[in-house]
């Protein structure tokens, strides 16, 4: 994996405890080779997932973050991924305005048994957060250099 | 010890001036970014602008919006796991400031902090050693805005009260006065030219302002009123109706110095900050019960408008916690005017009294 | 006055959390000491006082030492859980480090009550601001007259300071009279509100000061008990408890009209809270 | 103008009798805005004013209203926030009696006065075609529609009359001033990520945290329990740093997602002047793309958001 040969970027997962979780454990299981830069939240549903989750990753200096859940239809509680689907629709048009480079953020579907799938979802978004580099950080201190000095700055950014 | 007498320093040499201050110093102006004019450390491309009142107080310069008091690191202990051990250290400010272009409002802003602030053996030290290391630079106004109204509170459009320098357009420039001992030590070291006739010139640009402002009748003299009024439930809803509750108001104020104080921390270090607050918001005084003895807008309002023209008058000596700079009035997003509540405050006590009396 | 002696009005003093005790299922109280020992040798407060407790990275919040100035081994705090601050709070154990902000505040007016019968009234954890008086009182017990105590909770399971209870009950230079909102098996004292179980035991209000601290709706009608017993306003003493941050007055938050609980108060005679307007 | 104004006032003695409150505007403090007016009695009805000045959405008043009588002066924008309430079942149709006016457009107070220099003065302002006329001290003054009137005012669809109970006014076409001036989006987009975060730094770093954004949204609700102060959870610090600002206006922009009917009022309120409403716009835009949804248009469709099909046509989800 070339990608894992450079300096490993911080990508968040946040992944739907009964498909994509299970499937992301599959992969593990079957031993199948990924990256190794995601992160990994793991949250009852997608429809669990407020955008916001997602905004303040980046904010908080996440290079990329993914988001994966059940199929349409085979959402555990019958209908979450497809709220969760148009927020996420919608939360791509929030990313690009403030910044951050619609490719770092996707969305996708796998399933318990899909461990190739999650294995090839990993390596290929890991390449695609790989290709932008590292998000660009805020300045610390702008407005107020006061106030977060930097060895108590929180959330270094 | 002597003033210095007066000097004068023309248009064009004012920006190198400035400039060549802060050189060894930070100095705050009045500069045009972004549509707005706001007191910014001031640079080589600023665009300063002197044309009247800065659409922010100074208050930062004194009372940042927030301010770090504290740190702390949390560390564990080496051999015993479950154990930490904490580090806590305070945060000084030290910052040499030249505060330029405050207008005489503003000024007298810093003394309404003074009383509260540098108040005898309660000396918060975060204000008064910013306070020690900042000489203000006020602007005697020549063109008050509508919504002005410092001449109604006590205040004076060509007044010193609460600067160190005094600076007063006149043809061609401005004239440099020493208000306090340490404005006229600071002035003598600088290589301006004297005034000379421009002082007389000065002193009359001063009256002219004073006669320029808009009327009205004075705002003190009301602390009793107010209390009286404060059971007065249907007069508070009324005047607070349109009131949305946000912080224009005590955010832009140059007297409003309430304040929060929070940690936020990051992993194992963190610090407390101080933060300006407001006391339109709920949360200002909802407690960890769920009680909250300001609950609706009305009651906050009451205490705002008490807490400028009563409470803080009672306990300092009759100064209203107000110096009339209208801020407040032309940046509300629901055009409230503070003058007009405590208008409205005493024609509803007259009125009622009156009525008591037949 | 109790600011004056810090330089740093905001600076806490380091402390260390002796013990802890589990006083009722969302109360604990903490014993600490300030970990510089001539800090501690020499810290003076007068009962009623205040402290500011931090725990660093969730913030301050107020609370009475409710130990006796006379009994310095260490300071006293009890802690009602209902916040993130108090959340907190109950999770730390002995040896974990605080700050502490104190005395901050007014005290109970103790010398002017000296040769006064004393009539205590307190409900649920109002009852520890009452306890450093009590045991002030106490200690010093020739300079007091009669000393009465109503103490009331919910029910027996949410009592403070039940080991120290028998002590109070069984005292002979004190009547101790205890009563709760819901009763339970084994209970044998007063099931009642408080302000009822007053009027029942009709304490003689002369030559007598009242001391009561609650909820503010209990406080409310203790106070109407206490008039209807014939006790003045300025006889009828509270302390006070208000959303408190900078804990010296400047903050602006906690003030009723002129008077900021924080650096005025927290106690106040029934006649001065009747001065200043009703914002309770 | 002066006939609307008499026929809305007329509309309003009439109502008031069965009304706990009309909400309109009259003369403020400062002359280039108009403030609210809570009308109780016949008497205040005279000091009701209607011009171009106009500006502030009232709609914001109704939620806090709830459970009274409430009678309403909007224009067509305004109406639009009413409608997004109604459909949000934030405020009842039947305790809500609508006067909607025929408006020209509405000044922004701040560039009218950048323009005029001050506020001193101003008397009037009157919109014809394409220009602002602002009568100071008796001199007409005139200014394109772009330098002084708020920018929603270019994209305004019109008052949808059959909403109001009362409709002051011609039921004409809404006002045309031709081409609007560059939005700070349009702006943005010309520019590459980093840039992007830095405009974002730099217009942040000028807020001062007032929430007058929020405070003066008609469509936040929550108000007084905003997750901007809420310390559990802890979504926002309380430190200067203008990633946590940007953070709430992140917030902000998707608690309104499919709900923001780009009223201006959070860019209005603002006191320094930051571009806020542009993070709204951008979603709104997406939102029209996806869901071929605008809210605030018609009070019986639901909010996108608020429900789903199984099958998106207009998404595209991505192959892996």
């Amino acid at each position: 994996m070339s990608v894992t040969e450079g300096k490993e970027l911080r990508i968040i997962g946040f992944l739907c405890n009964w498909c994509s979780y299970a499937g992301a454990d599959t992969a593990g299981v079957g031993r199948f080779a990924q990256p190794t830069d995601l992160r990994i939240v793991r949250l009852p549903c997608t429809g669990r997932i407020n955008p916001l989750f997602i905004v303040r990753a980046f904010m908080n200096g996440a290079d990329g973050v993914l988001v994966s859940g059940c199929h349409p239809r085979d959402c555990h509680y019958s209908e979450g991924n497809f709220y969760a689907r148009r927020r996420l629709e919608t939360l791509k048009a929030l990313l690009p305005v403030i910044g951050v480079d619609p490719g770092r953020f996707e969305y996708t579907w796998v399933s318990a048994s899909e461990g190739q799938r999650w294995r090839s979802v990993v390596a290929s978004f890991t390449e695609q957060v790989h290709a932008l580099g590292s998000m660009p950080r805020f300045m610390s201190g702008t407005s107020l250099d006061l106030c977060l000095r930097p060895a108590v700055q929180p959330r270094v950014f | 010890m002597v003033m210095p007498t007066a000097r004068y320093i023309a248009h064009d040499k004012l920006m190198p001036w400035l400039l060549g201050l802060a050189e060894g110093r930070r100095v705050l102006a009045p500069v045009r970014e972004g549509g707005k004019t706001l007191f910014l450390p001031l640079r080589e491309d600023s665009r300063l602008d002197l044309r009247g009142l800065a659409d922010d107080s100074a208050k930062a310069a004194l009372l940042p919006r927030c301010e770090p008091l504290l740190e702390f690191h949390y560390a564990k202990t080496a051999g015993v796991p479950s154990r930490t051990t904490l580090e806590v250290r305070e945060i000084l400010p030290g910052q040499e400031t030249f505060l330029f272009g405050v207008r005489p409002c503003d000024a007298r802003g810093f003394t309404v902090f003074d009383r509260v602030y540098d108040a005898g053996t309660r000396r918060d030290i975060y204000y008064c050693s910013r306070r020690d290391k900042t000489l203000v630079a006020a602007i005697a106004c020549a063109d008050p805005a509508e919504t002005c109204f410092c001449n109604r509170v006590g205040g004076d459009p060509g007044g010193s009260d609460g600067a160190d320098l005094l600076f007063t357009p006149v043809e061609g420039g401005f004239t440099v006065e020493a208000v306090t001992e340490r404005g006229g030590a600071f002035l003598r070291e600088q290589a301006l030219e004297e005034a000379d006739g421009k002082a007389e010139e000065a002193r009359e640009v001063r009256e002219a302002v004073r006669r320029a402002m808009p009327e009205g009748p004075s705002l003190d003299g009301a602390p009793d009123e107010v209390l009286r009024l404060f059971d007065d439930g249907a007069f508070w809803e009324s005047v607070a109706a349109k009131c949305l509750s946000c912080g224009v108001c005590s955010y832009l104020c140059p007297t409003c110095y309430c304040f929060n104080m929070t940690d936020e921390s990051n992993g194992n270090d963190g610090v407390r900050v101080r933060t300006w607050d407001n006391c339109m918001s709920f949360q200002f005084t909802l407690e960890g019960s769920g009680h909250n003895p300001r609950n609706g807008k009305a009651q906050r309002m009451r205490n705002r408008i008490g807490h400028k023209f009563s409470y803080y008058p009672k306990l300092h000596d009759g100064n209203l916690a107000c110096v009339g700079c209208g801020r407040c009035i032309a940046n509300c997003p629901a055009s409230m005017d503070v003058r007009a509540i405590v208008i409205q405050a005493r024609s509803r006590v007259l009125d009622k009294e009156e009525y008591a009396n037949e | 006055m109790s600011d004056s002696y810090r330089s740093n009005l905001y600076l806490p003093d380091m402390a260390t959390i002796q013990e802890v005790i589990e006083e009722t299922q969302n109360i604990k109280t903490f014993r600490v000491t300030l970990n510089n020992p001539d800090a501690m040798r020499s810290f003076r407060f007068e009962p009623g006082q205040v402290g500011q407790l931090s725990v660093f990275g969730v913030g301050e919040s107020t609370f009475v030492i409710n130990s006796p100035p006379s009994r310095m081994d260490y300071l006293q705090f009890s802690v009602m859980r209902v916040g993130e601050l108090t959340e907190r709070l109950h999770k730390l154990r002995p040896g974990d480090q605080i700050g502490v902000r104190a005395p901050l505040g007014n005290c109970f007016p103790y010398k002017a009550m000296k040769g006064k019968d004393i009539v205590f009234v307190g409900g649920g954890i109002g009852m520890a601001p009452l306890r450093t008086l009590l045991l002030y009182m106490l200690d010093n017990r020739e300079d007091y007259g009669k000393i009465t105590l109503l103490y009331g909770a919910r029910s027996p399971s949410d009592m403070a300071f039940s080991y120290e209870l028998p002590d109070w009950l069984g005292r002979p230079d004190m009547t101790t009279e205890l009563t709760v909102d819901n009763g339970a098996p084994g209970w044998e004292r007063h099931i009642g509100l408080i302000p009822n179980v007053l009027k029942e035991m009709a304490p003689s209000s002369k030559d007598a000061f009242a001391v009561t601290c609650g909820p503010p709706i209990m406080i409310r009608f203790t106070i109407e008990a206490l008039h209807s017993l014939g006790f003045e306003d300025d006889r009828i003493i509270t302390t006070l408890e208000k959303r408190m941050k900078c804990g010296v007055g400047i903050c602006g938050r906690c003030n009723i009209g002129t008077k900021y609980v924080c650096k005025d108060g927290p106690v106040f005679t029934n006649a001065q809270l009747r001065r200043q307007p009703n914002e309770m | 103008m002066a006939s609307s104004l008499d026929e809305l006032k007329t509309a309003i003695r009439k109502a008031l009798p069965g009304l706990d409150v009309v909400i309109a505007w009259t003369a403020g403090p400062d002359a280039l805005s108009h403030a609210p007016l809570f009308i109780t009695e016949e008497a205040d009805v005279a000091r009701i004013e209607w011009d171009p000045r106009c500006s502030q959405n009232l709609a914001g008043y109704l939620p806090g209203l709830r459970g009274k009588k409430a009678g309403i002066v909007a224009k067509g924008c305004d109406v639009r926030s009413i409608v997004e309430l109604l459909q949000e079942k934030l405020i009842d149709r039947e305790d809500v009696v609508i006067f909607g006016l025929d408006c020209q457009g509405a000044v922004d107070a701040r560039s009218a006065r950048a323009a005029l220099g001050s506020s001193r003065g101003v008397r009037d302002v009157a919109i014809d075609g394409a220009s602002v006329c602002f009568s100071v001290n008796g001199e007409p003054r005139f200014f394109s529609p772009g330098e002084v009137l708020q920018s929603k005012c270019f994209g305004c669809a019109g008052a949808d009359a059959g909403l109001c109970d009362h409709f002051a006014g011609e039921r004409g076409l809404p006002p045309q001033f031709g081409n609007p001036p560059e939005s700070t989006l349009e702006r943005l987009e010309a520019m590459d990520m980093e840039e992007r975060l830095r405009f974002w730094e730099t217009q942040m770093s000028r807020c001062i945290r007032c929430y007058a954004c929020r405070s003066a949204c008609p469509l936040c609700v929550c108000q007084d329990h905003c997750a901007a102060q809420s310390r559990e959870p802890h979504w926002v610090d309380q430190t200067d740093h203008p990633r946590e600002k940007l953070m709430f206006q992140a917030i902000h922009a998707l608690h309104t997602a499919g709900r923001c009917t780009e009223c201006g009022e959070c860019e209005r309120a603002c006191p320094m002047g930051l571009p806020v409403m542009t993070l709204k716009r951008a979603l709104n835009r997406r939102i029209k793309d996806v869901f071929d949804y605008q809210a605030g248009i018609d009070p019986n469709q639901t909010p996108p958001l608020f429900e789903f099909r199984e099958v998106e046509t207009n998404i595209k989800e991505r192959e892996w």
